[in-house]
């Protein structure tokens, strides 16, 4: 599955994208952070607040508790400051 | 007019306007045009900056705005309607975002053009960072823009 | 920038808008600006027009805007205002009616913006008469404008 | 007294202005536009509604009970269309 950072997440963890084969057990988008969290440092960094971090599936606002099954592309970022 | 005719861009460079407001305003019927104008201050939370680097979700930020813009002419009775909002580098006093709407009367081209900035600020994926005094910051988001939303619920 | 410093003008000739724009968005510390232009629509009452013709109380016109363009600094942090109206024959397509607001932030300008047209339409004495048919006539004032006030009150 | 007339008030008494000397009667607005029905056809079909009529005295908004005494310039015109 493909997961897309942006702005201090993608500094955090140093990267803009990664491929990732998920567990099993990872069903929807809190797990899978926690899931993350647990992959290493700079994870665990970037993944410190789950609370304030924002996701999306397939470029669509997503809860946490949404379901990943059939998405294709997860992006994690901070809360928006366009405009 | 050379302007693209899609009503939703993101753009790298200035921001003309005068041409954006001009398009609206040609629509037929028209007899009112707002455009709201989002401009880089020198000052983030009273530290100098000398510019903003705007980051986007290419894609998802397009669909957004485009989704609100959708709404705004259910809502209202437009006649037309652009958004254009800039990434990369802005230095103070560049627009970073312009919402143009036009409509037979002034109520519903105001209120379309205040919902949609109100949209845009809460769920169009974009992040602003200073630049200046040597370091970088995000800036953060704000509450309020939570709370404008709502009166459109 | 060449244009004259007055706030409030009362002109005879097209409003050059992207000017008066660029004028109010140089002012200090602004973050949002807004505007809005009012059209001359091809048609009045379903009545194709050719043109309109704005007629005006020289002096008074000035200061009725002028003095609501005061009340808006009152009521909200402005960092600049400015509003020109054009007077004689006007055609479809043209500007009748040009605000610029300018603040911090996008609540108070908008909120200015809005606040400056009600009471012009309201209270600024114009009066517009429509030319086209063969025939002249004098549009009838819109009893909508008289509540749109109300909320300001 | 100045007075100043706009709009189809103007046309209907095909006069931009006059000066008038009123009568010691005439003390507000209202009478003056009851007092200049009776100066002939023109004014009477001017005047035909006066309802519908605005005043101003020294460019200021008034009531018909604004009284007269002190003014320089009086206009009368229908609602205003600007904007």
């Amino acid at each position: 599955m493909k997961i897309i950072y942006f702005a201090w997440l993608r500094e955090r963890l140093d990267k803009t994208e990664e491929e990732i084969e998920l567990p099993s057990s990872v069903q929807t988008v809190g797990e899978l952070m926690d899931w993350l969290k647990t992959r290493g440092e700079e994870y665990a960094y970037a993944f410190d607040n789950p609370k304030v971090i924002r996701a999306a599936i397939d470029k669509t606002h997503v809860r946490p508790d949404a379901k990943l099954a059939g998405a294709r592309e997860i992006a994690f970022f901070p809360p928006m400051t366009g405009g | 007019m050379t302007l693209p005719r899609e009503p939703v861009r993101i753009v790298v460079g200035p921001i003309d306007t005068a041409a954006e407001t001009a398009f609206v305003a040609a629509a037929s019927g028209v007899g009112a045009v707002v455009t709201f104008s989002g401009i880089c201050r020198a000052d983030e939370k009273g530290e100098t900056i000398s510019a903003l680097h705007l980051e986007h979700y290419p894609g998802m930020a397009e669909q957004e705005i485009g989704k609100h813009v959708e709404q705004a002419h259910k809502r209202w009775p437009l006649l037309a309607a652009r958004v254009v909002h800039r990434v990369g580098r802005i230095e103070p006093g560049e627009v970073i975002v312009f919402v143009a709407t036009a409509s037979a009367h002034r109520e519903a081209a105001f209120a379309a053009a205040e919902f949609i900035m109100d949209y845009l600020k809460t769920s169009a994926p974009f992040w602003k960072k200073t630049e200046g005094g040597g370091k970088e910051a995000w800036v953060d988001a704000n509450e309020k823009d939570d709370r404008a939303i709502e009166r459109w619920k």
